[in-house]
């Protein structure tokens, strides 16, 4: 077979973007899978919105500039200062939620802060146990909080082995609210409000207490910007007395008293009153599983590739094993059984282990691409179930048409070929359409090789859109069923040309 | 041309063949009768190698099956080309056409091209008075017309001796006598000179074509000879009539 | 079914330990999974050995206390020392591999340094390609890094694009040996030591070029343990200026000059020569699979059992639905045609998830225990496969069959279950064999509503035990194996016993 | 008791029955004879209910079955506890004893307890010579004998009317004409007075026991009329002969 053609069509099934750079960004560093409101997405296609992205445009707009997010792992924002400004991750500014940190200021400059946060407890709306802080430690309430964060801290420190630590701020309200692993959640205040807010939570949460240990969200930037680091200063101070910043963040439900307190601090002044109504806005119900769809049909082309590839080959090795089996000598029948019982004995999740990982080591011509053991190992472990299968169709076979056959003079290969394994296969059909209906799910296994087909990308996707997870399982669910039903008709139909149906149509 | 003798054959205890022998010489019919359960249908299969027997000798020409021994797989190609056999339960392929069944020797034994075997296939059909059923499948044929099929099958391969497993049974009296016939030419066709055993328990049929009549009960034969003395009142085989 | 006595079964598998503490204990902070040669095991059920091991030993003596090593997650260790002495978790100190570092120097006291560590550089042998810090660059090696570490923010500074990070010490070894995601690797030369002295790595690294970035490793505790704190630091000069360290340290490979410079720093003069040789250790060929086995046969029994206690459901079911498919009226037929595709064209994964996740928040009264929606799962699952499986047994009954039964004058209920049904199963017990003996590898999809049968046992071992993969690979397949050979020897008696083999026996 | 009027059958284009029809009562024999592919087998089917078929309609008794007509489960189930039927081949249960085959009847659709089937089991297969043949599966059994057991299944769940497609083919003509005396025996049986329908290709046992014969030919009945006068030389059915 020729690999490059296979290489080049899934080269093409999975595509690469081209990255440009404009020279008057204000490039600016940010993680979006922390979510919102501080930048996320309302339609997956679309842009990037929340309170962030929206301060930032304003900096770019006071700096004469355009916004440009620069996406990166959060902890590793900072470090993008130490890299050169141009190039593809090249950033201006880190601002992405980041608080006041001793190690940070030492190594980078930093704004004055631009929002006051405080920590949130947040609780389930019909869990009267928790009115406060005070209730967490007497009721024991296992803490929701997110990994190596201020709330983290503090809430270890105060209700030592009650805290939950989790990655992902979606999966701890997810937790509180079908009262899985936590109780309750501590966050920034922001988070709170945008998952309180959030429809799908409808009346499920509220917000407890008051907030606790005040600490600001700072823009970080290289020591040596010393003209942007006064431009920004200036621009926050501004945005903060004249409302423009406090239109933001009421826009999102995070304004309040600290950002009051916060602007007569940084301008000696509170900010003057503003009655205008602003329009506020959420993640509402814009958020939609279609445009994930793609990258699913995308990894659904492997699942069927798969499948189709290595199918065929498992029947053919099938017919082949099954003769042997019924009607070999035994030094051929024994080994035979023992493939069998070995190969379905054991888990196609470490054959292909073994196969990829472990065979190559001793015979470094073994090493193929992970695609090429996928469709070897599918085959060969399918290949002991068909086997099973043929061989029950072959032994419903009636003893006296391989006589008639012997008797006219075929050979027993010969018989076997043009009278059993034709009537055969027509008995089986249905455990055989079973399989390769089995086996779409099961080239999920060879996600342990490295191939991400249906299975992997659904993973995938589900980690990162935790609330869309009843709506991918069920796409994900609805493309398998798309792959196997034409299957089933096809084997109907075959059933039926081959008239098998020996018992339909009684009354 | 085939000579049985003393086979022996046990299924389980029971001793189903019991040191039973017969012989057919080229162009002749030899009728094997005798009570249902007597062991016809078993010696028939003997024969041509289907079945294993303990004690005793199959002789086809210079093939031969010892009893207690494997025969080779060459062996066992041999007679079966030289031996054909029309089965009492017909064993007609189910997934072909009627036509195909009858092809299938042919074809898939002698490598006939498909269209020789075709037009084998459509004379023997045709004497045996099907030829209107080529297409259809044997589960869409009536008993009698399924193994006027099995007959056909047998008779396309040319074999040089056959064995009949009752294959007038379902039969009307007129279509037997007439496939009777056809057999009957077989056997007296100067160049072909077919060797034959017919199981039957139609006496008329046996009286008119059979060279030479065996009779067997449980397993041994009882009686051999000419039909006309066998069937003669009084005479051994009269009691089946 | 009583579900009391079912959870008390699985009760008594699991088990669970019972801790007590002593009173004139060091409790030293650490975390084993870290590795060697800090802390590790060379047979699982016995002891911690390690340096580190050996030096909190060393110090207990000095104290005249016992030394108990305390397991906690690695970077939770210093907030350990914010929670009392006392209780399960409570420390004295924190030894683990901790460099200096401001944040917990201002937060805890901390002793003089026990150990000098630097950076160092491992490559393969066999790479020439590699043969110092300078060809990192230009070559664009992949730089194997634990996540967040020191030797992460080193490297990603100075070779940014090329840090491959990960959780693991031991899988970045692996990915270098095998040539997979990384090249080379940087880690704390005590690791680098170890690893590659390990003999299953035996010439498979070099230490490449001198190390980089020197630093210290510290103990940290409360800042007003002021007693502790001096005799600590009196041990650690004591134990450089007399040897004792050196030979700990001598016996794990990791002496060098770094730390007689450390000593005259500490203590004004360099230790003294010491010639004596000192048997080294490391991890060997004591580290064996054999010890866990007996958590391998516990989760085994949990795949069985979930095996077991389904597929009789799903075999009744999958009778009842075949014989209803192949003779009931449309009404009947259509909507179990549409269970059967629905249910065998959709993954397991998804219909537990579906059953234990989303179903009980409409109807909270289906909020069973795990064990019961896999039970109730698997079975609803091979049923559809098993119904398709004796739909083929059935048609494969000559249509005579029925109509002889009918002509008798039973019911078609009655012919279908005493005529159809018993030649039907004969037909298929291959088949059905085949599923029931993959069912107990599809078990291992249970893990996702949370049982732990054997495939996620063999995961979670498998992540604590890189280098014995290949024996838990084995072993693991073994015990499948084990389980799905007695169902096929009773299916080939039943197979004989109802005389299947039409098609034996011809010559 | 049985009565057929004119019956229509298709199998795709084919009328394979073409206004058959055909009448029996209690206690009395009627033989239907005639060439092979004739629709005798098929108008046997039709008469319990097994295949549908186009016009006409059959009473049995007070039961009727109606051309293109689906009928009730119910009567169905009626029917063929009057209608006894042995098929043309055989149809025995292979995963059965002998004796569990003709127990089945008596047990399953009749809900006779074990002993009692096992007693009624035991008697018919002593009438059709297998006494000694309990324990074999079908598969054991020669042709003959399991034609005898197919014939004792149909009797053992006492119909009141019984239809034989050629019960006898595969009988050598000895036990082929115990079998008939025991047919022949229920008919006249005082009593019990079953209506017969017998297919046979065995014309002097057709002769000896048919009250009435009926001719059937591409699906029509051609003659019907006493076994006497059918095949007296000349007749309409000597031909066959
Ligand atoms: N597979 C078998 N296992 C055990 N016994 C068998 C088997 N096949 C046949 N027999 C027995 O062997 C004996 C001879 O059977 P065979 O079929 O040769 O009789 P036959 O002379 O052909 O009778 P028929 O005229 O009824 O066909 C019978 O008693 C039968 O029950
Ligand atoms: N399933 C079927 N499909 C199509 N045609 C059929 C089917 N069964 C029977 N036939 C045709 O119907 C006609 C009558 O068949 P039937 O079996 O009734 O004949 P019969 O009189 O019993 O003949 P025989 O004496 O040979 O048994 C035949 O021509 C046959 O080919
Ligand atoms: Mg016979
Ligand atoms: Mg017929």
């Amino acid at each position: 077979m020729n690999q490059r053609w296979l290489l080049v069509a899934f080269a093409l099934l999975i595509g690469a973007p081209a990255f440009a750079q404009d020279k008057k960004e204000l490039r600016w560093g940010t993680d979006p899978t922390g979510g919102g409101p501080y930048i996320y997405k309302d339609d997956p296609n679309g842009p990037y919105v929340g309170f962030e992205v929206e301060f930032a445009e304003y900096l770019a707009k006071k700096l004469g500039r355009t916004s440009k997010p620069v996406e990166a792992e959060w902890s590793t924002l900072p470090e993008l200062l130490d890299k050169p400004r141009t190039g593809e991750k090249g950033i201006d500014i880190v601002l992405n939620g980041y608080e006041a940190r001793d190690d940070l200021k030492q190594k980078y400059a930093s704004t004055v802060p631009y929002y006051q946060y405080r920590l949130q407890l947040v609780a389930r709306k019909d869990d009267d146990s928790i009115t406060g802080w005070a209730d967490l430690g007497p009721k024991k309430s296992r803490i929701g909080v997110l990994e190596a964060s201020v709330a983290f801290d503090y809430c270890n420190k105060r209700y030592p082995g009650q805290v939950v630590p989790n990655k992902d701020v979606a999966t701890m309200f997810n937790a509180v609210a079908d009262k899985t692993h936590a109780d309750v959640t501590v966050q920034d205040n922001p988070a709170c409000v945008f998952y309180v807010a959030d429809p799908k939570y409808k009346d499920k949460f509220k917000l407890v207490d008051d907030g606790r240990q005040p600490g600001a969200y700072l823009i970080y930037l290289r020591k040596d910007d010393k003209e942007l680091l006064s431009a920004l200063d200036t621009a926050i101070k501004e945005g903060l007395k004249d409302g423009t910043l406090r239109k933001i963040y009421q826009k999102y439900g995070i304004w309040n008293a600290d950002q009051e307190w916060l602007c007569k601090e940084l301008t000696g002044d509170f900010p003057p009153d503003d009655d205008a109504q602003v329009e506020r806005t959420g993640r509402g119900g814009a958020r939609s599983v279609w445009p994930l769809i793609p990258q699913l049909l995308r990894a659904a082309g492997m699942t069927i590739f798969l499948a189709i590839a290595s199918f065929p080959l498992a029947m053919l090795a099938g017919v082949v094993i099954a003769t042997g089996r019924v009607y070999g000598p035994v030094w051929v029948k024994i080994p035979l059984a023992v493939f069998v019982e070995v190969i379905r004995g054991t888990p196609l999740l470490l054959q292909l282990y073994f196969l990829f990982f472990i065979l190559p080591k001793q015979f470094p011509v073994l090493a193929f691409d992970p695609i090429y053991i996928g469709i070897l190992g599918l085959a060969i472990n399918y290949a002991a179930y068909e086997a099973e299968n043929y061989r029950a169709g072959i032994q419903s076979i009636p003893r006296g048409q391989l006589e008639a056959a012997l008797a006219l003079g075929m050979s027993p290969f010969t018989a076997i070929r043009t009278v059993i394994v034709p009537q055969a296969v027509r008995v089986v059909i249905p455990p055989v359409t079973n399989d390769f209906i089995a086996l779409f799910k099961d080239t999920s296994v060879c996600s342990v090789i490295l191939i991400t087909e249906l299975t992997r990308k659904y993973n995938e996707l589900y980690n990162f859109n935790r609330d869309l997870v009843v709506e991918l399982a069920f796409i994900t669910a609805g493309l398998y069923l798309l792959m196997s039903y034409p299957l089933s008709v096809v084997a109907r139909v075959l059933e039926r040309r081959m008239g098998a149906s020996a018992a339909g149509g009684h009354r | 041309m085939i000579r049985a003798t003393n086979i022996v054959k046990y299924r389980g205890e029971a001793r189903v063949l019991d040191g039973a022998s017969i012989e057919v010489r080229k162009g002749q019919v030899a009728a094997m009768v005798g009570p249902s359960g007597g062991g016809k249908s078993t010696l028939l299969r003997c024969i041509n190698g289907l079945e294993e027997f303990h004690e005793g000798e199959v002789a086809v020409g210079t093939l031969k099956l010892k009893g207690s021994e494997i025969p080779s797989r060459h062996t066992l190609l041999q007679l079966r080309h030289t031996v054909g056999m029309v089965f009492q339960q017909f064993n007609l392929f189910p997934h072909m056409t009627v036509l195909k069944n009858v092809m299938s020797g042919p074809v898939y034994a002698l490598g006939k091209t498909t269209d020789e075997a075709e037009t084998t296939a459509k004379k023997w059909l045709g004497r045996v008075g099907l030829a209107e059923k080529h297409d259809a499948k044997p589960g869409q044929l009536s008993g009698g017309q399924q193994q006027r099929v099995a007959i056909a099958r047998a008779l396309a391969v040319n074999p040089a001796a056959i064995l009949f497993d009752e294959p007038t049974s379902a039969l009307d009296p007129k279509m037997a006598a007439e496939v009777m016939r056809v057999i009957d030419d077989l056997a007296d066709d100067e160049q072909l000179q077919v060797a034959m055993v017919i199981v039957s328990h139609d006496i008329a049929a046996v009286k008119r074509i059979a060279d030479v009549v065996y009779l067997l009960e449980k397993g041994k034969v009882v009686y051999s000879g000419p039909a006309a003395e066998a069937f003669a009142p009084g005479g051994p085989a009269s009691a089946l009539e």
